[in-house]
């Protein structure tokens, strides 16, 4: 029988699950253990595992993020929780400068078998500084798996790909997303972590997104088919290495193309997608690339500005409408 | 009220219970109306830390600069700053301080030089060095105060600022509000040498523990303290400590500590113990303390009013202020 | 009679006159005093302007950012140096955090009228962890101005312009430039921070670059010329706000582009621009927009290893000519 | 060797003078090839500091892991890391330790758990964090042993570092090379509190000071030390003083230190004190020395001949490692 859970359910089965299956996986951050986690995600693991392999940190997110790769070297498979992608700009010497490099650095003697985890995403009315969309920058990084899980069956399953991997795998979770619940299909046990997938089917117009802004985007194609126009929604999950051929596959069908990205607009991720496509199916593009971005602004306070700021699924279809159908 | 003396007559001792109820009934009705869902996002209150800002802001001037964290409500209301505008950015009004751009955590008033209002832990530490060398630099008397949780202890941020402060003799006046949990996590648990102010002191700074639940004790350490400062003796550590007696933020299901733990706290509260010493030695007398929360009472419903009566920013004004035109005088 | 200079001369230059010219302008940070400056811009400067003017400051990258932001707010007009952007990530914080919010999160209460100096770029085989070009990074940051001067000009007149900007402004200086040298025009004595320039003119193809990678772009633009084809070659000199007119207009013009960018890249700079012209003159476009930017690995140490991971003449000079000529 | 014991007898003392000696050589050859461009990038000599790196490495086991700095070369000597593969990783080539990716500042070797080799103050502290965690969760017998500069006690890095160690009782041994210069910054005018060792105690663990110039000093601090840290008594802190007696590197004008005061501190140099200690002392006897350093050129001049003989990685191999398909057991 399908088993309905909550994406933040998924997540907490997923790190029990990894640790229960391998002594080497433990979870490491603030607040993971007594406090239960800042998104309640780990909320009872410390007495159910202990306080050495759900292990609170202080205050210190360069010295234990530097720690977990430390760690890995050691042979561990250690989870680092950084509680929030905004806290993690304090440990990004770390990721960037050693996650990242030691591999090929060392020329091949050293892997860093880490995975990281972290909650991104504004809408929580957190203002500046607590409601950035990051991981467009660890996309940028040679050396970095980036995934953003926008399903239950993604938080539930990626994390053991993830420890799988020889390499740094960073994980965003997004804030809006904790409290979503759906099925799980019991004959899954497992998902790929190179992949994008079809959410929805359609031959109009591709829509892609990931994390967060799937939801809305999936609400933007249900209003797009009311008015007859069938948009294809592609859910990333990859952030890097970016599964370009799905996208170029999507787009060589449609001829259009909105990416919707909730970091700002200018150098976020929606870029790069919009300029590998048009590096690889330039000619097959009916119209634009359009993006819903972020505006270019620090995330508000104020509900009705930070909505504002935000893409939304009337942005979304109204981007997609413009490509079908231009005003003349 | 700013000589580094300090006046302990009836009318400084009620100033000082009345500046502490008005921090905790302020708190009281915010919690009430983020259950309204009249304030959103993060909120973190005071309760139980009172004496530490208002025993602090007694030894000020208007000219010093003042940093602190989001859990900045005392500081901001002890410091002078309109409660109607406090309550108004709450509400995410146009009528805050921040025109509702900044929310609880980010509470800026230029006239009070209150400079916020800093949601990152620790991140404040370096934005009060530089305030001070500004300071200095220019020849200013003014000092720079700094408040953070003992969590902030743990970052990197705190060692660097400290080193600076002391080595280029800033006059920073470093503020620990050590209330012995950073969310969950217990001091004991987070910090090899639980000793703050020792840990200070290796820095090459004077440093003192000062008992934050006493509002009379942290003025005086206050005065003490910022006499050095501004008196160009270089920065000066207070480690103040203290409870928190709510949760951490609203989101807080409290299950590091025990309700026993908080209650033997409360006990010790900053208020009850200045309420209480003010009767039994009959500095106040029949209904005086009454009187002085019905007053607060009406400036908190005044407040709300106001914040009720207030306006949400034009969307069209979304991206005003992301850059200025020119630099605020 | 025009003078004759080096870029780092020129870099010197200029924060003299400023500190001359502003009691309130002072330079912060590691070894700009004693030392000199680690690319020897700053030589000479402490003896003449006095140790508090240009200050060294211990190997804490965090604070003394955080504290000349500070400072502005006290109403000086600091110029940090972050020795070279690979240091900068420790400081990223203050920078996203506090330097490009406080004015909006604000209200407009508080400006931060603060330059940031930094050198990027690779090429000097420093390998892995010293020669990032992040630049890219900064550039998606609202609140910020990103400039990076790749011509002595530039170099001796932006940093007066930043000073004057009430924002916060970051100058990125190219390793590989500092010894280039220049001819100053007497008649000039200031340059915008706003534009970009056009550098070469030329009808076939456009050519979009700046900083380090200017001069290898003008190179391949000379090879081209020798085989017919006719390259404009612009000089993007502000990465935030980018000078989308200029670009657009150009490429109008020539029907063709290639983005040169030394940054990686996947979510390089360079995915921007091309993103921004397809949403702008997409109609315009003949052929795809091309990139040639640093391989996806961690800079290597070994000469040979370094240059092929960098954009070269021959690699642009090979895109501009397969948008051109494309083999059919 | 690896006891915590120390023999001073002939063959050990001398053992002493020729891993320092080794390092000398070797170093003054890289900086006569870094002249004749064979040897390009940024390049860190250790002249002078040599008694740090030799001293502590005779405490060590196989089996410990190692973190240091971009001035390593003198750790990956002593460390018995193969003299000819750094000089061909310092060519660039592919029979280099790192396939000539890593250059001078990035040696590594999985083999003898030389973990780098990091160009980032500051930034090996946090994995020598970890490494040690890890070993500790696994319940292994080895210790982290992490070099850094004075200048690195700066960093917020060090900070959080020496907390977490101290705090979770890891098996680190911290190593401060206080040279006195962090570049062209002198120690009293980056650092509040000069006293180093004593920063070091305020976190809680045992923290001494050694004079860096005498290897027998620091080889018996160390092996106190590391018998400290292997027992469980958690982490330990050695501040070696000592001096570099050449610049930066390959750039530095030294426009910060005058040439006197670094004469000075040759006359007292590591290696010429035990050298003539030894033959004061009649321990070594006719030219044993000079047969000693005979065959370190030999070995000098191997390295240089395998290096030259070297090959460049094949351009079309530019991309692997990034990632890797598997964790190299
Ligand atoms: C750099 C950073 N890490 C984590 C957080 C999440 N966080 C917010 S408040 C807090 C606890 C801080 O504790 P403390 O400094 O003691 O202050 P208190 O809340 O007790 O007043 C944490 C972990 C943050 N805001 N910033
Ligand atoms: C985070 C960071 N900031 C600055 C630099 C540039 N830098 C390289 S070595 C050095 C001096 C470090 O001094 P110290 O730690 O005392 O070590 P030493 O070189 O004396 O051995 C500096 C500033 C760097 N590599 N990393
Ligand atoms: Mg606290
Ligand atoms: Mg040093």
């Amino acid at each position: 029988m399908a088993e309905t859970l909550t994406y933040r359910e998924a997540c907490r089965a997923a790190i029990r699950e990894a640790i229960l299956a391998d002594p080497r996986v433990f979870l490491m951050g603030e607040d993971v253990g007594r406090y239960g986690g800042c998104y309640a995600v780990t909320k009872g693991l410390i007495d159910e595992l202990g306080e050495a392999r759900i292990r609170d940190t202080p205050l210190s997110e360069s010295a234990f993020v530097g720690a977990g790769i430390g760690a890995a070297l050691a042979g561990m498979r250690p989870i680092v929780e950084v509680m929030t992608v905004n806290f993690s700009l304090l440990a990004l010497d770390q990721i960037v400068n050693n996650a990242a490099t030691l591999a090929h650095m060392s020329g091949g003697q050293f892997a860093v078998p880490l995975v990281i985890r972290m909650a991104t995403g504004a809408g929580k009315q957190l203002a500046a500084q607590h409601s950035h969309s990051l991981e467009g920058w660890y996309a940028h990084v040679p050396g970095l798996r980036v995934l953003a899980p926008a399903t239950v069956e993604d938080a539930r399953y990626m994390l053991a790909a993830a420890l799988a991997d020889p390499n740094p795998v960073l994980i965003f979770e997004h804030v809006m997303l904790y409290n979503a619940s759906g099925e799980l299909d019991p004959a899954v046990d497992a998902v790929d972590i190179g992949q994008a997938k079809i959410r929805r089917a359609g031959r109009d117009v591709t829509l892609v997104t990931y994390g967060g802004s799937l939801p809305k985007t999936l609400v933007a194609a249900e209003q797009l088919a009311a008015e007859g126009i069938e948009a294809e929604v592609i859910d990333l999950r990859v952030l890097r290495p970016l599964d370009l051929p799905t996208l170029a596959g999507s787009v060589a069908r449609t001829h259009r193309c909105v990416i919707v990205d909730e970091g700002w607009k200018t150098g976020s991720l929606s870029a790069e997608i919009a300029a590998s496509l048009v590096e690889t199916v330039f000619y097959e593009l009916d119209a634009p690339i359009a993006r819903v971005c972020a505006q270019e602004v620090p995330i508000p306070y104020a509900a009705h500005l930070e909505q504002a700021a935000l893409p939304q699924p009337a942005t979304i279809a109204a981007a997609a409408r413009g490509l079908v159908r231009p005003a003349s | 009220m700013t000589t580094s003396k300090l006046h302990l007559d009836h009318d400084h001792l009620l100033h000082l219970l009345r500046e502490m109820l008005r921090i905790r009934l302020f708190e009281r009705k915010c919690a009430e109306l983020y259950q309204r869902e009249k304030i959103r996002g993060f909120l973190h209150l005071y309760d139980g830390e009172e004496a530490i800002a208002v025993g602090i802001m007694q030894a000020l001037e208007p000219h010093d600069a003042i940093i602190a964290t989001y859990r900045e409500h005392g500081q901001a209301l002890a410091r002078g700053v309109s409660m109607e505008r406090i309550m108004a950015e709450l509400y995410g009004h146009v009528e805050g301080l921040c025109r509702g751009r900044g929310g609880s955590m980010h509470l800026f008033d230029r006239a009070h030089r209150f400079l916020g209002g800093n949601a990152i832990v620790g991140g404040g530490l370096p934005l009060a060095i530089g305030t001070a060398l500004g300071d200095q630099m220019q020849g200013r008397d003014s000092i720079s105060v700094c408040f953070f949780g003992e969590g902030a202890v743990d970052e990197g941020e705190f060692h660097e600022s400290l080193n600076l402060a002391a080595l280029w003799r800033l006059p920073v006046l470093f503020v620990c509000e050590n209330n012995l949990y950073s969310m969950g996590m217990a001091l004991e648990r987070a910090e090899s040498n639980i000793d703050i102010h020792e840990r200070a002191a290796s820095y090459g700074m004077p440093s003192e523990v000062v008992d934050g639940m006493d509002v009379v004790a942290v003025e005086l350490a206050a005065r003490r303290a910022v006499a050095a400062v501004r008196g160009g003796k270089g920065p000066y550590f207070l480690e103040c400590r203290g409870y928190r007696f709510r949760a951490h933020s609203m989101f807080d299901a409290q299950l590091y500590r025990d309700k026993a733990e908080v209650e033997q706290w409360k006990a010790k509260g900053p208020i009850v113990r200045l309420r209480k010493w003010l009767e039994d030695s009959h500095v106040v007398v029949d209904d005086e303390i009454e009187r002085l929360e019905a007053e607060i009472e009406a400036e908190i419903g005044a407040a709300v009013d106001f914040a009720e009566a207030g306006t949400p920013e034009a969307v069209a004004e979304l991206a005003r202020f992301v850059t200025l035109d020119a630099v605020p005088e």
